[in-house]
């Protein structure tokens, strides 16, 4: 399988170190998720051949060793795209200069300048000299630059963090497809965990320059020991089969394991399979089923875990068929409905929560 | 006025050398300014001292001693002499030498500091899109400084038009081979033909207020100048 | 005031320094000595430079100043200048087209002018194409030769006097007759001329490689 | 009472005008939202004094003339402190130059050194080189810059793009017991509606350099018919009293007109009020009161306005007394409860939502 | 090798006139390229032609003219004479305004293009955290630009240093008075005490270069490089 090996230590000012072993997928997307001064830009500046790391560092992207001892492509030479955190468009040039800057220096590639142009809704920018654009049309433009260049990893330091959610919606939804359609892996560095479960299929969690964890989304999302379900916005992440379109009401019907789950309309062939993103405060439990409830989506499961906290709210663990809900509810709630490990219970999911748009689903 | 045909041979060669030169101060001082630029150091801090040496040094003066390494019977000369054919002292070819190196500060400089003063950040996106050191050169650093570079072509143009002391020296006034306008003015003011000085003097200024005057203007309008 | 400022013709100016420093330690009146080619000392002099001598290259530089304004004392001759040829030791090398020679500027001094009389007599014609330098002023033609970029110069003999110098017939040129200018007199100025004037200068003068005044 | 007074008139590039009247609160925080592109940057600029608007506009700070016709204030003389988009440090000095810049410069303040390093964590970034220090570590230091400056206007343009979740919240915290604190007004432009919501009193929506609409967080909240209620994260703003403290469970009780809502815990003695942002996303409704849910706040409500809409969700109006929730449920759901205006049905609001700590209340 | 006590005097009256005259360039240049800087048009054109214009003349043509300017007959010479007393030319003063004038240039141009790469938005962020104009360019605009101050002025110390043809014009060679180094330097050439010159020359060229070096290694290792 294509992947990138990473072997990196990188010693920068200010006592930080850079120092990790892994191998990522070079396929999907990839987030990197840690707080602030963790590493991230670090990480990608390595990864383009900006920064050196140390000499005994390899960093390979399948059978093209980029880093090796004796050894460094430099950045031009590795066909990488890379938005930075800070747009850095070259002010001489208005936003067409900028958008056709990487086509005369990389190999033709699949993507077009109209089809970048058409994605990011840049049409009306192409003439403006580019230090008169706001800070989230900047951004938009380094995104189509990055692009034009058909690249073969795409490396993304917080790219939406300047647009408004409209905006960041319509580039998730472009950055998903072209993941889909030009097969290019992206490296994504975002500090807003919803965008990262939406988008990611792979996840790298940083701390302090080290990897705490490691892993496909679909397992550090559903297990209450990562870092990631201590998070605001805990979720986790299902898989369904198309089963069916409700035309009037605008909802599709997902088989998951024989239940059906009702999201906004997705217009997928039936028998196609899709992951769902299912939030953990969207999500909470009765003993009883609810009738007479605006929420469409009610479910028997069992309880697998418990979080042991004194805190005031904790996070189930709940088993639907052989995939798991995360369910945030107070420790009250717990107390009163006297929840046990293994109970059997019904977990009903906020439907609007799931019905947020093409942005919820991935 | 008409002018006769020493002043015409005068200004032909005076244009020759200011453009032969300048064109040399740029290819010469681009790359050394860059190098500079990237480096700290001793090395490069003895470099630079150098570069700016020619300076300290009376143009007549420095002349001369241009002059004693040029002669015939040095290495330099010999070496000249075994490649050309033809001897360096008193040539065109030692004219744009002594120039060169008397302008080279004002051309080194002023890129130096401006090339330091190009965010790394651009660079590194150039990289990112493909592009090679002399591409991002080519088409990140060139555009950014493109007025520093009018600057200092514009210091090297006027400095070897008004340079006489080192011309004089090295070049031995020969008319129609190394009599530039400069030492043709300085003659009339040596022999108190002020009335023709005033003359020369007087379209040279003009010609040269003008050709700056638009150089600068238009320099200036399509100037870009970064928000941030 | 017991200084005597005194601007000097280039040629001139390592014989006058030499005297000038007997006078002072003879009389203890200071002499300053700026030299410069006479052309510029004469457009300095135009403009207001506070010279009280001046000791030019040539007799028509002074007589124009003192024309000009008429004041002060008439110029007179102090010496007169010889050519003397460098890096040859025969006359007949001026006929050899192979050599280089180097000459003073004929339009600005007064031994550039003399120099040209000299090559353009017939029996030197065969070395007209020879590469002709020409120096702003006598000095420079002469540090052409020293420098070893030309084989030849024609040069003051003052310059030249321990360089092996063969001088040139003083009837193939006008003659170098140089004059000096007085701009401002008074006591000090006064013991200087006086000095100048005395034989034990005048015979200086002569070993410096000039003639006496007719 | 205190006022921001605006009447600008700004003609920019790239055919794009600002062109707005209003009469903003000079106290308290107003958010400034709005798609990008839409003239926020623009409009901070013009009251900072660093963007000329035409000659005939107005700015007034309570009886401060800053920009009127025949006068114009420059921007040193305005006293404000600006957190820009870009952190704007000076290259030249270390961390510790950079927040001590204003001190010299400003008349003094109540805000120390001591207290900013303190909020913002910024102990061991003060000797550093800005240049290596992190995009979001920059912009803490911009954050605290600015503060130190002693202003009597804050103007934050996006001052938390670059923070992780964290840190986000710490500074969240921050900004909003100093505007408690220290009585000053802030301007603060933001594209994340929830960091809006949590944050503001007031606001101001602006599209295509016009206002769209302007007035309290709480008035425009509970309307329909707003920009904000289209948002994916409409909420409404409710006020409650504190009655009460579940020390075993680590909840709070608000008396809201009668009904009790457990939040998490706030430290504050009983009988003071507070404001509680509800997402419309989080409540559901249902014809019967629900038994045995872990969901703690149910409350009995009357529908008042059913939005009227073809999409697959609606947005639903309930008076709690005399307040308003908002409900986002699925057209589907609305029809098969059969819900009518006047309606009594039961709210139930997904308990976590309110307990996700500091940032939820305001 | 002892320094008679004409070299004294002329060291000293050059770094007298080289100090003062960088002192002055720098006073007038810095307003001067801000001003340039922060404009553009046909009057910041002609300007910036005005400046540049004596870099064209040979210096002692340049030197002449300022000559016929500051004669004592002339308004300015008359000028000078009644607010100072004493004559202009062929007074110290007059070197100062003549080498002001030839190298203002090599001072006014890399400041102008170094102001003009200045990011607006820091001083942007300085006037909002209540910075006055000149505050912004003391706490701002100078420590961003020291590199290019250092540079424009060594250029300006070393040209006026190594400056001889208007200073000679202007000055008149007066020993103790308007010779400075450079002249004195000149002198040795030109009256073939060869042996003196080497020695001058020499020590001139040692000294400037340990000057410079140790200049630009003092400002390379400090210097701030901005990341992006
Ligand atoms: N150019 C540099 N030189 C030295 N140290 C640096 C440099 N850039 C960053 N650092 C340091 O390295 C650490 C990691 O920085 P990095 O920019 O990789 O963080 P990050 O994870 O991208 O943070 P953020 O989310 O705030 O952008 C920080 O402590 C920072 O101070
Ligand atoms: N310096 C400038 N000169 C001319 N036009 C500008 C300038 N800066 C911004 N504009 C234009 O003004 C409009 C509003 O820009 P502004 O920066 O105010 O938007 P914004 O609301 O802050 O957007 P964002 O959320 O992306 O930062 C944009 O169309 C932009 O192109
Ligand atoms: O001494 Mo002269 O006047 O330079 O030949
Ligand atoms: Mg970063
Ligand atoms: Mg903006």
């Amino acid at each position: 399988m294509s992947s990138l090996q990473l072997d990196i230590h990188c010693q920068g000012e200010n006592d930080f170190t850079l120092d990790l072993k892994c191998q990522l997928p070079a396929a999907g997307i990839t987030a990197i998720y840690g707080p602030s001064g963790s590493g991230k830009s670090t990480l990608l500046d390595c990864i383009a051949g900006l920064r050196k790391p140390s000499h005994s560092s390899t960093i390979r992207l399948n059978h093209t060793r980029w880093h090796a001892p004796g050894r460094c492509v430099p950045p031009w030479r590795r066909g990488i795209g890379y938005v930075f955190q800070d747009a850095r468009l070259f002010p001489h040039l208005d936003t067409l200069g900028n958008l056709e800057y990487p086509l005369a220096r990389s190999k033709p590639g699949s993507i077009t300048l109209d089809q970048v142009v058409n994605w990011l809704e840049l049409q009306d920018l192409l003439a403006y000299k580019v230090n008169t654009l706001s800070a989230g049309q900047k951004q938009r433009v380094a995104i189509g630059r990055a692009l034009l260049g058909s690249p073969e990893l795409l490396l993304l330091d917080e790219p939406l963090a300047n647009l408004d959610h409209v905006a960041a919606s319509e580039c998730l939804r472009c950055l998903q497809q072209l993941s889909a359609n030009t097969r290019i892996p992206m490296l994504y560095v975002s500090h807003n965990i919803e965008e990262v479960c939406q988008l990611a299929d792979h996840l790298l969690l940083l701390e302090s320059g080290r990897v705490t964890e490691q892993g496909s989304l679909l397992d550090l999302c559903s297990r209450l020991d990562t870092r990631l379900s201590r998070e605001e916005q805990a979720a986790a992440i299902i898989t369904g089969t198309i089963s069916g379109q409700d035309e009037s009401f605008g909802l599709t019907e997902l088989d998951i394991g024989g239940h059906i789950l009702r999201v906004s309309q997705l217009r997928l062939p039936a028998g196609q399979s899709r992951r769902i993103r299912i939030p953990a405060r969207d999500v909470s439990v009765c003993r009883e089923k609810p009738r007479n409830s605006s929420i469409l989506n009610i479910f028997p499961v069992t309880i697998e875990e418990l979080e042991d906290t004194t805190a005031p709210r904790l996070l189930l663990r709940l088993s639907l068929g052989r995939q798991y809900l995360l369910a945030r509810i107070t420790r009250r709630s717990a107390f009163e409905l006297g929840l046990q490990k293994n109970d059997h219970v019904y977990a009903q999911i906020k439907s609007a929560a799931l019905l947020t748009g093409p942005t919820d689903t991935v | 006025m008409p002018l006769n045909s020493a002043e015409l041979d005068a200004i032909y060669l005076t244009v020759a050398l200011a453009s032969v030169t300048t064109a040399l101060l740029v290819l010469l001082g681009t790359p050394l300014a860059w190098w500079l630029s990237r480096r700290q150091g001793n090395l490069s801090a003895a470099i630079e001292a150098l570069v700016a040496m020619p300076l300290i040094l009376p143009p007549t003066v420095l002349g001369f001693y241009l002059l004693l390494l040029f002669a015939p019977d040095t290495a330099v000369g010999r070496a000249w002499e075994r490649l050309t054919g033809s001897q360096l002292a008193f040539s065109f070819s030692a004219l744009v030498i002594g120039s060169v190196i008397y302008s080279l500060p004002f051309v080194v400089q002023p890129l130096q500091s401006a090339f330091q003063r190009i965010p790394q950040g651009l660079l590194q996106a150039a990289a990112t899109l493909g592009a090679s050191p002399l591409d991002r050169f080519r088409s990140v650093v060139l555009p950014l400084t493109r007025r520093t570079f009018l600057t200092a072509a514009s210091l090297g143009f006027a400095h070897t038009v008004g340079e006489f002391g080192v011309v004089l020296m090295i070049g031995g006034n020969i008319p129609g081979e190394t009599q530039v306008l400069s030492i043709a003015l300085y003659d009339f003011v040596e022999t108190l033909r002020f009335d023709e000085a005033h003359r020369l003097a007087g379209g040279l200024v003009l010609f040269s207020l003008a050709l700056l005057f638009f150089l600068y203007r238009s320099s200036g309008t399509s100037s870009w100048r970064v928000r941030t | 005031d017991d200084t005597v400022r005194v601007a000097v013709a280039t040629n001139f100016k390592p014989t006058l320094l030499h005297l000038s420093e007997q006078f002072q330690s003879d009389t203890g009146i200071a002499v300053t000595l700026s030299s410069a080619s006479t052309g510029v000392l004469a457009a300095q002099i135009i403009h207001g430079a506070p010279f009280d001598v001046f000791f030019a290259a040539d007799s028509t530089t002074p007589e124009q100043l003192y024309a000009a304004d008429n004041d002060g004392l008439a110029p007179f001759c102090y010496a007169v200048g010889r050519l003397a040829l460098v890096g040859a030791s025969d006359l007949s090398a001026l006929a050899d087209p192979g050599l280089s020679l180097a000459i003073a500027n004929p339009a600005t001094a007064p031994y550039g002018a003399a120099a040209i009389e000299v090559l353009d007599r017939a029996e030197f014609s065969p070395g007209n194409t020879r590469k002709l330098v020409r120096g702003n002023n006598a000095i420079q033609a002469y540090q052409f030769w020293y420098s070893g970029a030309v084989d030849l110069a024609l040069v003051p003999k003052s310059l030249a006097t321990d360089s092996g110098a063969i001088d040139v017939p003083r009837a193939w040129h006008a003659s170098l007759t140089q004059f000096a200018l007085i701009r401002q007199q008074g006591p000090a100025v006064d013991a200087y001329l006086k000095w100048m004037r005395s034989d034990t200068v005048r015979d200086q003068i002569t070993q410096a490689g000039y003639e006496s005044c007719p």
